[in-house]
């Protein structure tokens, strides 16, 4: 019990430290700064060491379990755990400047891989859907806002003209959404952000000085 | 070879995972599957790369006698422990190990009070920069009045029409501008992923020929 | 289905008399269903079994990974009598015994889609209709056996769309190699970086830019690498100090990259350090809060944001605003938007996030691909006009149908 | 110096505390204003309550960080009262690495307080890593993706489980997250299996998914710690979200109050300068 109680004051103590940067810097902000930077960083170096690296090259490729178990290779054949190991460690090659050209072969690999999937996916999930949803009969004022609107934003983006005349007028229109648009957004996120103070308060007041319920 | 061949690897990697969206075989889509874990698997093992920049910065802080170096240390402690209870403490990174203590009750809380600080910028920047100067200002900063009213219920109680004008907004001139913006940056996203796969855009590797 | 019966079993506790009325009343209606609440055995035999589904057919699930086939049917007339609770499927490999349940469907559903076949073996199905207890004759059909597609026919609109894309962009490159010249609209946050460059040096203060919270998986975060090798350029010519914190370990490599080539390629190899282009944390607010202390304690002259961009948008560029830096942000992210465009002094918005770069360089081949995206836009808007033509006259009742609109629905 | 320019230059600081004062006074003096449903929270209610009870399972994904917790927390104690109340059972499972700990004290604090069984009543599955694969996965065998629960029961050993083989025996999926993870639902579930979905997420990113429910491809939607104060209403169990609506309401006037005084003193001082200007020449 006193156990959950360091572990909460030290919460707490930290939560001040990081309130008090809205003040000014001082020293304890600096200090929860540096101390949040590199516990997370090597929260993360553990994390994906622990659920990538060991699962999916560790394992197949020595066959290891940490528990001494040796573990069946579940139809992954071990070179095939074995490439992707290779590329992983080529990353490092740019530690020694001779070899450090050879560091790119799996950024290339990474970067294109990642390039291809923003491709043909992307016309599904961000144009097609978008146009299928906006195919809309001009039955209602709604609907007619909505087409107009999508129009006029597009054209806002069109690069390679002047925005004049019509383009202007429909360019400007796009304007006037987008406007709104992020007006909404703004107005509608402000909730959320409170909800996180008050989740902050509500862990001061309630688990660490058991003022309120 | 020293450029031709990433590039190469690049286009081969982007064509493919183009390619294989509108193929269901399983031999293509097993290949797919398997190749995103490569990627992940590249990606866990560059976590080393930025550790050891991490260090390095603040080693050479250290060593530089630099004026805040005192926190330098804080970095290393704390990059530290993690490491040692993660990899060497007993029950490494299992819910409850010391580990996840330290992650549950130092990283966390400091996270989420970073988080909450939204709240003071919120009305900070709003303060400062909503004024009806132009009419495009004036239209943002009305929508964003009526959108926080309607979605507290304060707003219920001064207008029943001010939820029902939020919902308007929120699913009619927001949601016309929120699709324009999809669809265009559906098209950025497609020319910028295409211009790396076929090596016109080549900055990534450092530019150039 | 089972409303009904709930129904009834209320009103029997509930109301004795009256009750009783009603199941009298009901039982010469619904004998099947009654049946279990009343007291009375019902006769063998008195009950009509339920009926089967009808019309089954299986074949091969379309444009698939293979190993499956799918089923479907006309419902149980039974269905509208509430008899029905659920169909089970039956599979063998042998027409005559051998069937084992492999799935379940509830009422109303009319399609089953059974996985893990081996392609190539046939089986054969047995479908029946369920109150849960009892079961109806069956229906069957077999042999049948799944393969696997080479092409996702449901997936053909979204293929010609990338051709068409693609030859677009892949046309204008060409066509500005060949030196046509290309007019592009201004763009304020852009032209603004050549005046934040020198302004940083004049006053001897460092640039710092930040690419985003996300990693390569984001497109706009290669966009942003893309902007940092122009930034980088101009910073090495003025020999300003540019900064830049990463929050992905593979970004931060490739940053290195840019920035070294680039201090390399004005010829000031030595004046790159690498200790400016470094990995803080991958978390995201961890990285918040460093990123915060290198403002307060930095005092950059100027910002940049680029890229993908998460909640921690506005803590970052208030912060920045507070230290009197000039602050140019650009993001694809919708959500992000209203704040930076609140605490920035030039926001890019989505699309123009990946115009930058081809902007800032002047590069003709890029600026080709500029070109080709706004020939696009320009189909994709008069397509959605065409449909919402088509979709009005559909809804006047002028014409029959909408034929455009199913032309942009993309299956799995 | 004028009051508009003083106004107009106030140390930001001041802000903050008046926002700082705003979020703490309704903790100690509750307001207790009402809570008005809307649309997308009463379809995730009633997609919730058309589950029939003791049948196929809901499926909840807990996919929400710590950083976001505040907001999307009280929806997961929401939404498993109500199925717990309605002998719903409830498959929980977590696709954010640092979501384990956040699911599991969130199924088995509010198993215990219904006194629900596990392997019962409700499976905890533990987490899957990766995004797109496990909720892909989860379309062709749950048993893929989670040979056994979180705590090393093989799936084939739970009673709950029996019959459940994938999205055919899951009437309803609902994520509760504050990043991706939502719009990779509708991608990976609703979009290749027709699974439905529903989902929770931050009030900021509410506005991004009403093109999903708007398409139909999501069932419901709770935004925020409003999102999850309406549920409460619904269930008729007021818990955190309830709470939090005070303080917000507070903080929105107070927001609204300082937009309008900046703009007030911004006009201030133009017609000053004006009038200074006019008088210049």
């Amino acid at each position: 019990m006193s156990h959950h109680i360091i572990w909460t004051t030290i919460g707490a103590i930290l939560t001040l430290s990081i309130y008090s940067f809205l003040y000014k810097d001082n020293p304890f902000y600096k200090f929860a700064e540096h101390l949040v930077v590199g516990i997370s960083a090597g929260y993360y170096l553990v994390i994906y060491t622990f659920n990538f690296i060991v699962p999916n090259v560790a394992r197949p490729v020595f066959a290891l379990e940490l528990s001494g178990e040796a573990i069946p290779l579940a139809g992954l054949e071990w070179w095939m755990a074995l490439i992707p190991g290779l590329l992983g460690l080529l990353l490092y090659a740019r530690f020694f400047p001779k070899f450090a050209w050879v560091g790119r072969w799996p950024l290339g690999i990474y970067v294109g891989g990642y390039a291809g999937l923003g491709l043909s996916p992307v016309m599904q999930a961000r144009i097609l859907s978008q146009m299928q949803a906006n195919s809309l009969p001009l039955t209602s004022v709604t609907n007619v806002l909505l087409v107009v609107g999508l129009l006029g934003t597009l054209i806002y983006f069109f690069f390679s003209m002047r925005h004049k005349g019509v383009l202007g007028v429909f360019a400007r229109i796009g304007i006037v959404f987008l406007m709104v648009g992020f007006g909404a957004s703004f107005g509608y996120t402000v909730m959320s952000r409170i909800s996180l103070l008050i989740g902050r308060v509500d862990f001061l007041l309630s688990d660490w000085l058991h003022l309120v319920g | 070879m020293r450029r031709q061949l990433p590039l190469t690897l690049c286009f081969i990697a982007g064509v493919f995972m183009a390619v294989q969206y509108f193929i269901p075989h399983w031999r293509v889509q097993d290949t797919y599957d398997r190749f995103l874990i490569w990627l992940q698997i590249i990606f866990a093992f560059a976590f080393l790369l930025g550790t050891v920049s991490l260090v390095k910065v603040h080693f050479h802080k250290i060593r530089n006698r630099a004026a805040d170096r005192g926190y330098s240390w804080v970095v290393l402690a704390g990059l530290a422990s993690m490491i040692g209870l993660g990899f060497f403490a007993p029950g490494h990174n299992d819910p409850g190990s010391p580990f996840d203590m330290m992650f549950q009750n130092v990283q966390v809380p400091i996270e989420a009070t970073m988080f909450s600080l939204l709240a003071f910028y919120i009305a900070s920047a709003a303060f400062r920069a909503f004024r009806a100067r132009t009419l495009e200002a004036t239209l943002l900063l009305i929508a964003a009045c009526i959108v926080m009213l309607g979605r507290v219920p304060v707003g219920d109680l001064i207008s029943e029409r001010i939820p029902e004008a939020t919902r308007w907004i929120l699913t009619v001139p927001n949601l016309a501008a929120k699709r324009g913006i999809m669809i265009g940056v559906g098209l950025g996203m497609m020319a910028t992923a295409l211009k790396i796969v076929l090596g016109i855009e080549r900055a990534w590797m450092g530019g150039g020929d | 289905m089972s409303e009904s019966r709930r129904l009834l079993s209320v009103l029997f506790t509930r109301t004795g008399l009256v009750a009783a009325i009603v199941l009298a009343l009901a039982l010469s209606l619904c004998p099947c269903a009654v049946a279990q609440e009343a007291e009375e055995p019902v006769v063998e035999g008195a009950v009509a079994p339920i009926a089967p589904p009808t019309d089954l057919e299986a074949g091969d699930t379309p444009s698939d990974r293979g190993s499956s086939v799918t089923l479907t049917w006309t419902p149980s007339p039974d269905e509208e009598t509430d008899r029905v609770l659920v169909y089970r499927v039956y599979r063998s490999s042998d027409p005559e015994t051998g069937f084992e349940q492999v799935g379940r469907v509830a009422a109303g559903m009319t399609t089953y889609r059974d996985g893990g076949l081996i392609d190539g073996e046939q089986v054969f199905y047995r479908i029946v209709a369920s109150d849960g207890e009892t079961e109806s004759p069956y229906a069957a059909v077999g042999p049948v056996a799944s393969s696997p597609q080479w092409f996702n026919s449901r997936r053909a609109n979204a293929m010609v769309g990338t051709i068409v894309f693609v030859i677009a962009i892949v046309y204008f490159v060409n066509a500005a190699k060949g030196g046509k010249e290309l007019f592009i609209r201004r763009l304020a946050g852009l032209d603004e970086i050549d005046n934040a460059v020198g302004r940083a040096t004049e006053m001897g203060k460092p640039i710092l830019f930040i690419s985003g919270l996300s990693g390569i998986s984001d497109v706009a975060t290669i966009a942003a690498i893309n902007i940092l090798g122009e930034v980088a350029k101009k910073t090495a010519e003025y020999n300003t100090r540019l900064i830049v914190p990463n929050a992905d370990p593979i970004v931060m490599a490739v940053e290195q990259e840019v920035v070294k080539e680039a201090y390399a390629k004005v010829g000031r190899p030595d004046s790159y350090n690498e200790d400016d282009v470094f990995y803080l944390t991958r978390s995201q607010f961890a990285y918040v809060a460093g990123v915060n202390g290198i403002m307060v304690r930095q005092r950059p002259a100027t910002i940049l944001y680029m890229g993908m961009f998460y909640a921690e948008s506005l803590v970052l560029a208030e912060t920045g605003a507070s230290v009197g830096s000039i602050q140019i942000a650009g993001t694809d992210a919708v959500t992000q938007l209203p704040f930076f465009i609140t605490s920035c002094d030039y926001t890019l918005i989505g699309e123009e996030l990946y115009a930058a770069s081809a902007y800032l360089s002047r590069e003709p081949v890029l600026l080709g691909g500029l070109k080709g995206q706004d020939i696009f836009k320009f189909i994709v808007g008069t397509l959605v006009l065409i449909a919402v033509v088509s979709a009005t006259l559909a809804a006047l009742g002028v014409t029959a149908n909408d034929p455009i609109t199913p032309l942009f629905v993309t299956g799995g | 110096m004028s009051w508009y320019d003083k106004l107009l230059q106030v140390d930001r600081r001041w802000i903050f505390l008046a926002i700082g004062v705003a979020v703490v006074v309704p903790f100690f003096a509750p307001l207790g204003l009402p809570v008005v449903v809307t649309d997308p929270v009463q379809g995730l209610y009633d997609a919730v309550e058309s589950i029939p009870p003791n049948d196929k399972p809901l499926l909840l994904s807990i996919d929400y960080a710590p950083a976001t917790l505040p907001e999307l927390e009280p929806m997961a104690f929401a939404i498993l009262r109500h199925a717990f109340r309605n002998d719903v059972n409830v498959i929980v499972m977590t696709l954010h690495p640092a979501g384990y700990g956040l699911a599991e004290r969130a199924i088995r604090g509010i198993a215990e307080e219904m006194d629900q069984v596990e392997g019962e009543d409700y499976v905890f599955m533990g987490f899957s890593p990766g995004v797109s694969a496990p909720i892909l996965g989860l379309g062709v065998a749950i048993r893929n993706v989670f040979p056994e629960d979180a705590y090393g029961t093989p799936l084939d050993e739970i009673p709950m489980m029996e019959g459940v083989r994938n999205y055919d025996d899951i009437p309803l999926a609902i994520t509760l997250a504050g990043w991706s993870a939502a719009e990779a639902w509708i991608y990976y579930a609703r979009e290749p299996y027709g699974q439905r979905v529903g989902a929770g997420v931050t009030a900021v990113m509410a506005t991004d998914y009403y093109p999903y429910l708007n398409a139909g491809q999501l069932q419901g939607l709770l935004g925020g710690m409003r999102g999850a104060a309406e549920y409460e209403v619904l269930i008729e169990r007021e818990g955190k979200g309830v709470l939090g609506m005070d303080s917000q309401s507070v903080i929105h006037l107070l927001i609204i109050i300082l937009i309008v005084l900046g703009n007030v003193a911004y006009f201030a001082q133009r017609r000053a300068k004006r009038r200074a200007a006019l008088e210049d020449a």
